[in-house]
């Protein structure tokens, strides 16, 4: 059953932003002529009320089903004109906007009639196109008000409790028997000094106080299915499987200091890594009185080239720990470059130095060279190799990925980089998203971070997810790509080709997009060989139309 | 014949290309009146077969305009598009026609200027090639 | 699958040159999937003749349609039985197959090859696609390791690498595995290297392409 | 007090290791290899290996200028300055000692007055003007006597600057005390590491100024301003006497209109910020005010001026070798860059070490003492 | 007692939080003093380690934040007054008069096109003019024109009403008042974001004297296509003088037309001549000027000076956090713009700690040529032809060495903004040290008010991923404290 085609065309003065160059009446007449056209509407400012209403009216009077605005960008104005099409009972992706402002108006003021002639043809483009617009529906999701949180560190245990101080539940999964991840074996945090165990209790506390997070410790992830706001989880704990339904997941899997196995004669002895000398420092246990610290070990090198932010950090704190338990010990560090970013952390280098720990520069050309009780360091101002007495050296040793952060990508469907730490949807603006809708990331999964940030991040990955959580159900546009089973060739190329990877093979072997992952590109669209995917927002019959209409 | 005014067809992206031709017009920036954009949600939404269509329906030229290389808002779609106008390239010169009728470029949203420029080059090259066999003005 | 790719425009184009209408018909099965004769390439196809009569001034008429498997007379529906009288040429977009089960269901028709088939093979990345089977009818993939000789090995030897394999590379070129490097490796992996000492009767090479042409005929299911 | 305090104390560990220090002194631009934070490295890491002795015999130390430029800019706060005083007393006492320029003799003549040495210091005042026994105002001389011996073959009358300085003193109405009495400021001393010397000398001064009942000791040099003003209250506790500069008080009285400066030659001319009286004292407005305000003369600046000003190449007549040489050439150059007809200083020693480095070349320019261009224009008419 | 929530400052932080807030059902009031929300992200023209385009990516946070249902923009608006506690504060805010009507205003830019005064362009940081009726930048949101009063004819007493004249859609209103109202909320977010310290204080540097000293965020706007050269990266003093040649030209024509006019009316030969004697010394001191403009030579060698008032204690003690990273941005971005430039990047310690930071800096190094010099810059002097000269001292190869460049460009210290201190008071908050508002390490986004809190650059130095986590996490605060009192 066929509707008749019913076109209502409005041209926008916008003042003399437009008509002190085109002759509006000349492309009203004009469009009068294209086909299915039944009305063409000047206005001198289609935005403004009486514009909007005008649209409605016309609709109402001249029974239109399909709205052209010939105006400015539809990057501002679409919105407008699409709920006034909505308002007046026509579906809102009934209509097509034509931008005669800002690409013709505008930019053509010195070629009048030129810019005349460009402005019909657009408008005959749109009518044309106009007519093979789909109507579009949004469709809603149930959502289940619960989250999923991987890992309870630091970041896992604060986003858990974020959550719940925003009225969710929580599944919390720590794969080691106690909560507390990598603060567990550290001795206190700077700068506040507070004590890492205590930090690790008060939140263990607060968690088992919190009625709405559930834990489950020495747990495994086993398999996630389903999208956004409906997730379904399967993870064992202790023996038992499990399989909770969750709206949102966080990633707060963590990382782990490197072992520097065959690095300065590491033997975790006399030379040890800065998490060794914390438990040393924990217990109480350190009598040397000459120490050195090498930065940079196993970090910042060709095979690891990335630089893992908190190691200057870490060193300077217990160099700081060192002279607060022994003020004559001598403590040298060995750096590169130290990073001590922000107030905070340059604050705490220079009450360092304050405190007499002494800095040395190193190049990795010439790096330093453990010895027998000492450590031999070019020394810049000396100009020569110079012996630093070291009854015990520390290394300083980058935080790298856990083991499973590989696993957990496969199961989540969620990239990592070549470190294997987690990949954020975007570096700059999405930098606790993952490109997958309903997924989060924060803390050291994402990449090395101190307790300060690994918190401010988990608080935000709570408040991300919480965006989905706080809704009974998601809406969505339906600007989305569907797959028309029938056609489709199972040949895999949208498989391929999506960047979200969201196009899968169903049970029938044939190709599948799940309309609230999809986001809308096209590309698999244009790559489908066999024509199997339709795209209603923008089809290839409205492409097509708006080509064929190039020429009048 | 260089006086001719050679006819079009850009394929611009939303997020981009579509948003420095904007700002193009909110700068006032001139460009010459040969250019017809079609808008489309990303680059990588553009098929070989739009390419020829416009070519088929009299364009002298078609380019496509994304996002700046690394930059697409939908990660790969620039890169799938750059790809697929090699391609129609391709099948040009297999028809003997000139592969130069349809290019790619890129830009960011804040490069009014050069969706201008780009405009301008766009036209200036067609303008040399002369009128496509396939468009209206061939005959003049 | 069975991977093709089109012929060259230009022989296209002066197989046709006498027709003016013309019937471009993809396939929906191996060719659709090796992106070379599906509705796509139809489309495209069909667009460049057009552009290329346009050019010479002259104007063809085309109709695109693709059927669900070209070498399944079956395929041909009705409308298509309909249609095909009406054109000069029916430009098919199938393998070798596709072609001649076309031509058998219109024998009254010009039915011309647009794609050359090329060989089995299996997509290795999207748009990449390499042969992997020659269908010699006489499958050894079993006794080695999986990796056919047939198809790998330049001279199709069938007991070990020849004095031309270095370093893991065919003599050929120094970007093609030496496919009995592959399968000795695998069947390492396996550990089934003793596969390799078991005595094997002569192949038969009867089987393959090399004997002319083969029927299958499986009674239980003919009529 | 131990070297690890002496570190402490001047803050030299929290050296950045950023080189501005360097790539600011003067010294390190002509001396490759001099280098103030190679200096305070090595001395560090000395300590802390327990090179204590290694440390203190170091002669770089002996290189710096004590000009302040790198403690003026040192991002680290970094006391250098005091720093190379305090480890120029270490080593002084370990032997350590600076060379000497013009064979020691300055050097010589300072310990001298150690001693009751009588000094025929106020001849030259009875001569100029009016000077009183005691009284509220005190003139320190210092070593402008001597200086006017040493360096007369050079053209330099050092003395002339001090019966000018009187001469306006008394045309305000103000009748100072000279006296023979006054011993050497110590200024060169404290900065050679003798430190026990300068302690005598000033305990000495600060005494004899009391005996003369005077409130406000006045100064043209910029070292012995600087020494009094910082450095005696360092060991002896508060004044009971104001320390003024010569430029800082006829400033006021020009303001107050008790002092006009009347129409001098045209002529264009370049101010030279001597380090002790700029980046020391804090002095970078008064002398350009007073040049400013003499008409007829027109002030231009080098590129180098206040805080960036360099300076003369030596200091407490220590070290003064080729480097210093082209440190002045340098120096030279760039007041003549400006145009400038002259280079006016304020300090007698800068004066003396531009005239003996001009008298070198053939460069066209004059180098003039503040306080005699001044006299010209306050004292004619 | 109030469920809704302020947050001061449209930055990215202040907006990222406003969005976080908005999508979970809060409303929200975004406060911002400026006429347009962007803050400093807008300046920018790429981001780092992606390169993206800063406009690019935030102009779509710039839409979605406006139109959110949930969301009200106060933009142009000062928060004047806070009374009460968490969940129930009484914000009284006074929103600026535009002497434009919001509603009216289609942002045709037609009157900024006909307004006869000129003034500098501060956000393009001065380094070209805008009118009196001005749009903060291109992409600012909201989408209005503004009447700066400070420099408007009208507010001066004199004669002009161009805009109101030409102005269609009858926005422009010199009667507006500004307009004082309270808000009522139950927690605050404070994102007042950081200003860039003026390096002027640091004479060695010759900033203010030496015109191709600039800072870093002034080359952003050199470099940035909307900016004062449309993207072609052209050096300040050639700029000068470009400008100064226009406007001599300017004069020039109009100094013939008065000739041609005198001519016409025969008046006196005296009063011709001199106008004669007039038009050749122009002339000449214009050819002077063209002489000096082409003696400029192309735009070849860039120095990047680090740590300008960072990480120095006589300025501010603290690290700006992005100023490295930053100028081997500004230095890639270059020579993306100009294949055969070089640059050299002079630094304290390279502090490429974030995630790809290190990757990029070689990436820098070994494709774009970036010359890494350890050393920080001990002074910038004026060489030949008033090129800055950069002395400095090679850390690695310990000597002091001097260079000239055709442009130095400053990596100015991030320090807090200028209303800070006075915010602080108002709302009773704690700042630290530096004068950023101080939170507990463990509680990153606390401030020492319940119900008040902070991210962003108000808390201190960072990077925009790191303000974008901190103003989710100051979100999630903000939800949890109005669910609990609010």
């Amino acid at each position: 059953m066929e509707t008749e085609l019913r076109i209502g065309v409005f041209v926008c003065h916008c003042g003399i932003n437009i008509a002190g160059v085109l002759d509006i009446e000349d492309l009203c007449e004009y469009a009068g002529t294209l086909p299915n056209v039944v009305t063409v509407q000047p206005n001198l400012f289609t935005c403004a009320e009486t514009g909007t209403s005008g649209i409605k009216n016309a609709v109402k009077e001249h029974d239109l089903n399909r709205v052209v605005v010939a105006a400015c960008t539809p990057r501002t104005h679409e919105p407008i004109f699409r709920a006034s099409c909505q308002e007046a009972g026509i579906n809102p992706y009934f209509f097509e906007m034509v931008n005669i402002r800002e690409h013709c108006s505008w930019v053509h003021r010195h070629d009048r009639e030129a810019a005349q002639g460009k402005a019909r043809d657009l408008i005959r483009m749109a009518v044309a196109r106009a007519m093979f617009l789909e109507p579009i529906e949004t469709f809603k999701s149930k959502v289940e008000p619960r989250a999923l949180v991987i890992g309870a560190g630091i970041a896992g245990m604060s986003s858990a409790l974020a959550l719940a101080g925003e009225g969710f539940d929580v599944t919390l999964l720590e794969k080691k028997a106690e909560m507390g991840g990598l603060l567990r074996d550290l001795h206190k945090v700077a700068p506040s000094e507070v004590g890492a165990g205590e930090l690790v209790e008060q939140k263990v506390a607060a968690i088992k106080q919190e009625g709405r997070i559930q834990c489950f410790t020495s747990a495994t992830l086993e398999e996630v299915s389903g999208y956004v706001g409906n997730y379904s989880a399967t993870f064992s704990s202790n023996g038992n499987t499990h399989t909770h339904k969750v709206g949102a997941i966080i990633v707060a899997t963590g990382g782990a200091p490197l072992k520097p196995m065959g690095l300065y004669n590491y033997d975790g002895k006399r030379v040890i890594t800065q998490s060794e000398l914390e438990t040393k420092l924990k217990s109480g246990k350190l009598d040397a009185k000459s120490i050195v610290m090498i930065q940079c070990v196993g970090a910042r090198i060709p095979e690891r080239n990335y630089c893992s932010r908190i190691c200057c950090m870490v060193a300077i704190k217990n160099s700081l720990h060192i002279k607060e338990i022994a003020k004559d010990a001598k403590v040298f560090v060995l750096y590169r470059d130290i990073q001590a970013y922000g107030v905070e952390n340059e604050a705490l280098f220079l009450k360092a130095k304050e405190a007499g720990v002494r800095f040395i520069r190193y190049n990795l050309e010439s790096p330093p060279v453990v010895g027998d009780g000492n450590v031999e360091i070019y020394h810049p101002a000396m100009g020569k190799e110079v012996p630093l007495p070291a009854e015990l050296v520390v290394l300083s040793t980058p935080i790298v990925a856990h083991d499973d952060a590989e696993s957990v990508s496969r199961i989540l469907k969620v990239p990592v980089n070549e470190y294997r730490f987690f990949l954020e949807a975007h570096a700059k603006l999405s930098p606790l998203d993952f490109a997958t809708n309903g997924i989060y990331l924060c803390g050291n999964a994402h990449y090395p971070a101190t307790v300060r940030e690994a918190i401010s991040q988990a608080l935000g990955a709570a408040s991300r997810a919480s965006i989905i959580l706080s809704h009974d159900a998601i809406e969505r546009v339906g600007t989305v790509a569907r797959v028309d089973q029938e056609l489709c060739s199972s040949c895999f190329a949208c498989v391929k080709v999506c960047p979200y990877q969201v196009p899968h093979m169903d049970e029938g072997g044939k190709a599948m997009i799940e309309p609230m992952q999809c986001q809308g590109c096209g590309i698999c669209v244009a790559e489908c060989p066999a024509e199997a995917i339709q795209f209603g927002y923008v089809s290839d019959a409205q492409i097509m139309a708006a080509c064929e209409a190039l020429c009048a | 014949m260089n006086n001719f005014e050679p006819l079009i067809a850009v394929f611009s992206c939303h997020y981009c290309s579509y948003a420095a031709a904007d700002l193009a017009g909110s700068s006032r920036i001139q460009y010459p009146p040969n250019i017809r954009v079609i808008k489309i949600p990303c680059t990588g939404r553009v098929s070989v077969n739009h390419i020829l269509k416009a070519l088929e329906c009299g364009a002298d030229g078609v380019y496509v305009a994304g996002c700046l290389e690394g930059t697409c808002h939908f990660i790969s779609g620039n890169f799938k598009a750059k790809q697929r106008v090699q391609y129609a390239k391709n099948l040009l010169s297999e028809i003997n026609m000139e592969p130069e009728r349809v290019q790619m470029y890129f830009m960011s949203a804040a490069e009014g200027a050069k969706f201008a420029n780009v405009a301008k080059e766009m036209t200036e090259t067609i303008r040399e090639l002369g009128p496509s066999p396939l468009g209206q003005n061939k005959s003049e | 699958m069975i991977v093709a790719e089109r012929k060259p425009m230009e022989e296209i184009l002066s197989m046709i040159e006498d027709a003016n209408r013309i019937l471009v018909l993809g396939c929906r099965g191996c060719t659709t999937v090796c992106c070379a004769g599906g509705p796509k390439e139809v489309q495209e196809l069909a667009t460049l003749i057009r552009m290329n009569r346009k050019q010479k001034g002259t104007t063809v008429e085309t109709l695109e349609a693709s059927n669900e498997l070209q070498c399944e007379p079956q395929s041909v529906g009705p409308l298509l039985e309909k249609l095909a009288d009406q054109f000069d040429v029916i430009l098919s977009m199938a393998c070798g197959a596709g072609v001649q089960t076309i031509v058998k269901s219109f024998p009254d028709v010009r039915v011309l090859p647009a794609l050359n088939t090329n060989f089995i093979g299996m997509a290795e990345e999207h748009g990449v696609w390499t042969e992997v089977c020659v269908a010699c009818g006489d499958c050894l993939l079993g006794r080695t390791a999986g990796i056919c000789p047939m198809t790998r090995c330049a001279k199709q030897l069938l007991n070990g690498p020849c004095g031309g394999s270095m370093k893991g590379k065919c003599e050929i070129s120094k970007d093609v595995d030496c496919a009995w490097q592959l399968i000795i490796d695998r069947l390492t992996r396996l550990g089934r290297l003793e596969v390799l000492e078991e005595i094997y009767p002569v192949k038969d090479w009867s089987a393959g392409w090399h004997r002319g042409p083969q029927k299958i005929v499986r009674e239980d299911l003919t009529s | 007090m131990s070297i690890q305090d002496l570190i402490e104390r001047t803050k030299v560990s929290f050296c950045q290791d950023c080189g501005v220090c360097t790539g600011s002194c003067p010294v390190s631009r002509v001396l490759p290899g001099f280098s103030p934070q190679q200096m305070v490295g090595k001395f560090v890491l000395s300590a802390d290996l327990g090179l204590e002795d290694e440390a203190l015999s170091d002669r770089d130390m002996w290189s710096c200028l004590t000009c302040a430029l790198c403690l003026q800019r040192c991002p680290s706060k970094v006391e250098y300055l005091e720093f190379v005083r305090a480890v120029r007393e270490e080593a002084f006492r370990t032997g350590n000692k600076a060379t000497f320029a013009h064979d020691g003799v300055i050097e010589t003549i300072v310990n001298m007055q150690r001693g009751g040495l009588h000094q025929n210091k106020t001849a030259w005042a009875r001569e100029a003007g009016q000077i009183a026994e005691s009284g509220e105002y005190y003139l320190f001389v210092g070593c402008l006597p001597y200086f006017d011996v040493l360096f007369r073959d050079m053209g330099i009358s050092s003395l002339g600057s001090a019966s000018h300085m009187l001469k306006m003193l008394n045309k305000l109405g103000i009748e100072p005390v000279v006296s023979d009495e006054e011993r050497c400021c110590g200024h060169d001393l404290l900065w050679s590491g003798n430190v026990d010397v300068f302690k005598e000398l000033a305990a000495f001064n600060i005494e004899m100024i009391k005996r003369c009942g005077s409130k406000k000791v006045i100064f043209g040099c910029p070292e012995g301003y600087v020494a009094f003003k910082a450095y005696y209250p360092l060991y002896f506790g508060e004044l009971d006497f104001e320390v003024v500069h010569f430029y800082d008080l006829v400033g006021e009285q020009i303001k107050d209109g008790a002092l006009k400066l009347s129409r001098v030659e045209e002529q264009t001319v370049t101010y030279h910020d001597p380090c002790r009286l700029g980046r020391m004292a804090g002095i970078y407005e008064a002398p350009r005010e007073l040049i400013a305000g003499m008409p007829g003369m027109t002030l231009v600046e080098m590129e180098r001026n206040r805080e960036n000003a360099v300076c003369c190449g030596v200091s407490c007549w220590a070290n003064c070798s080729s480097y210093s040489k082209q440190i002045q050439m340098d120096r030279l150059k760039e007041a003549e860059a400006t145009g400038a007809d002259a280079l006016i200083t304020a300090c007698p020693k800068c004066k003396i070490h531009f005239t003996c480095a001009l008298s070198s070349s053939d460069m066209k320019m004059e180098v003039k003492d503040l306080t005699e261009v001044m006299a010209a224009s306050a004292l004619e008419h | 007692m109030s469920r809704d929530v302020l947050v001061i400052g449209g930055g990215i932080a202040g907006i990222q939080a406003s969005l976080d807030l908005a999508e979970q059902g809060f409303t929200v009031y975004l406060v911002e003093r400026l006429p347009s929300i962007g803050g400093k992200m807008a300046q920018l023209d790429k981001t780092f380690p992606t390169n993206d385009c800063s406009i690019c990516i935030m102009g779509p946070k710039l839409f979605e934040v406006e139109r959110h249902p949930n969301t009200q923009l106060l933009t142009y608006t000062d928060v004047e007054a806070v009374k009460g506690g968490a969940g129930n504060f009484t914000v009284t805010v006074r929103k600026k008069a535009r002497y434009v009507d919001e509603a009216k205003c289609t942002a045709c830019g037609l009157c900024a096109e006909k307004c006869p005064v000129s003034v500098p362009d501060v956000f393009n940081m001065n380094m070209d003019t805008r009118s009196a009726i001005y749009k903060y930048f291109p992409q600012g949101i909201p989408s209005v024109y503004t009447i700066d009063d400070s420099v408007c004819r009208i507010f001066k007493g004199k004669k002009c009403n161009i805009c109101a004249k030409i102005c269609e859609a009858k926005a422009v209103n010199y009667e507006q008042k500004d307009a004082v109202f309270d808000l009522n909320v139950g927690a605050i977010i404070v994102a007042t974001g950081f200003d860039v310290f003026d390096p002027s204080d640091i004479k060695p540097y010759g900033y203010g004297t030496i015109p191709d000293v600039i800072t870093a965020m002034e080359f952003e706007r050199l470099l940035n296509a909307s900016g004062p050269t449309g993207g072609h990266l052209e050096r300040l003093s050639s700029l000068n003088t470009k400008a100064e040649i226009e406007q001599l030209e300017k004069q020039i024509k109009h100094a013939k037309a008065g000739l041609k006019r005198a001519e016409k009316n025969g008046q006196n030969s005296d009063k011709v001549d001199e106008v004669k004697k007039r038009l050749a010394e122009m002339n000449e001191s214009l050819d002077g000027l063209k002489a000096k403009e082409a003696s400029l030579a192309e735009l070849r060698d860039i120095a990047f000076v680090q740590c300008v008032g960072s990480r120095d204690l006589r300025y501010n003690a603290h690290c700006c956090s992005y100023g490295c990273m930053h100028s081997v941005k500004e230095a890639v971005v270059a020579t993306e713009h100009e294949s055969e430039l070089k640059s050299t990047i002079f630094f304290t310690d390279m502090r490429a700690y974030g995630k790809e930071f290190h990757e990029y800096c070689l990436r820098g190094g070994s494709e774009y040529g970036i010359h890494f010099v350890r050393g920080r810059v001990a002074e910038i002097a004026q060489g030949d032809g008033g090129r800055p000269v950069v002395w400095c001292e090679d850390m690695d190869t310990r000597k002091v060495e001097q260079h000239p460049f055709d442009l130095v460009v400053l990596a100015t210290a991030c320090v807090p903004s200028q209303g800070s201190a006075s915010l602080a008071t108002m709302l009773g908050f704690n700042l630290d040290e530096s004068g950023f508002v101080k939170t507990d390490p463990n509680k990153p986004v606390d401030t020492s008010v319940q119900g008040i809190f902070v991210c962003g650059c108000a808390q201190g130095p960072m990077d925009i991923p790191s303000s974008v986590s901190l103003a989710s996490a100051a979100a999630s605060m903000a939800v949890q404290t109005v669910k609990a009192l609010g």
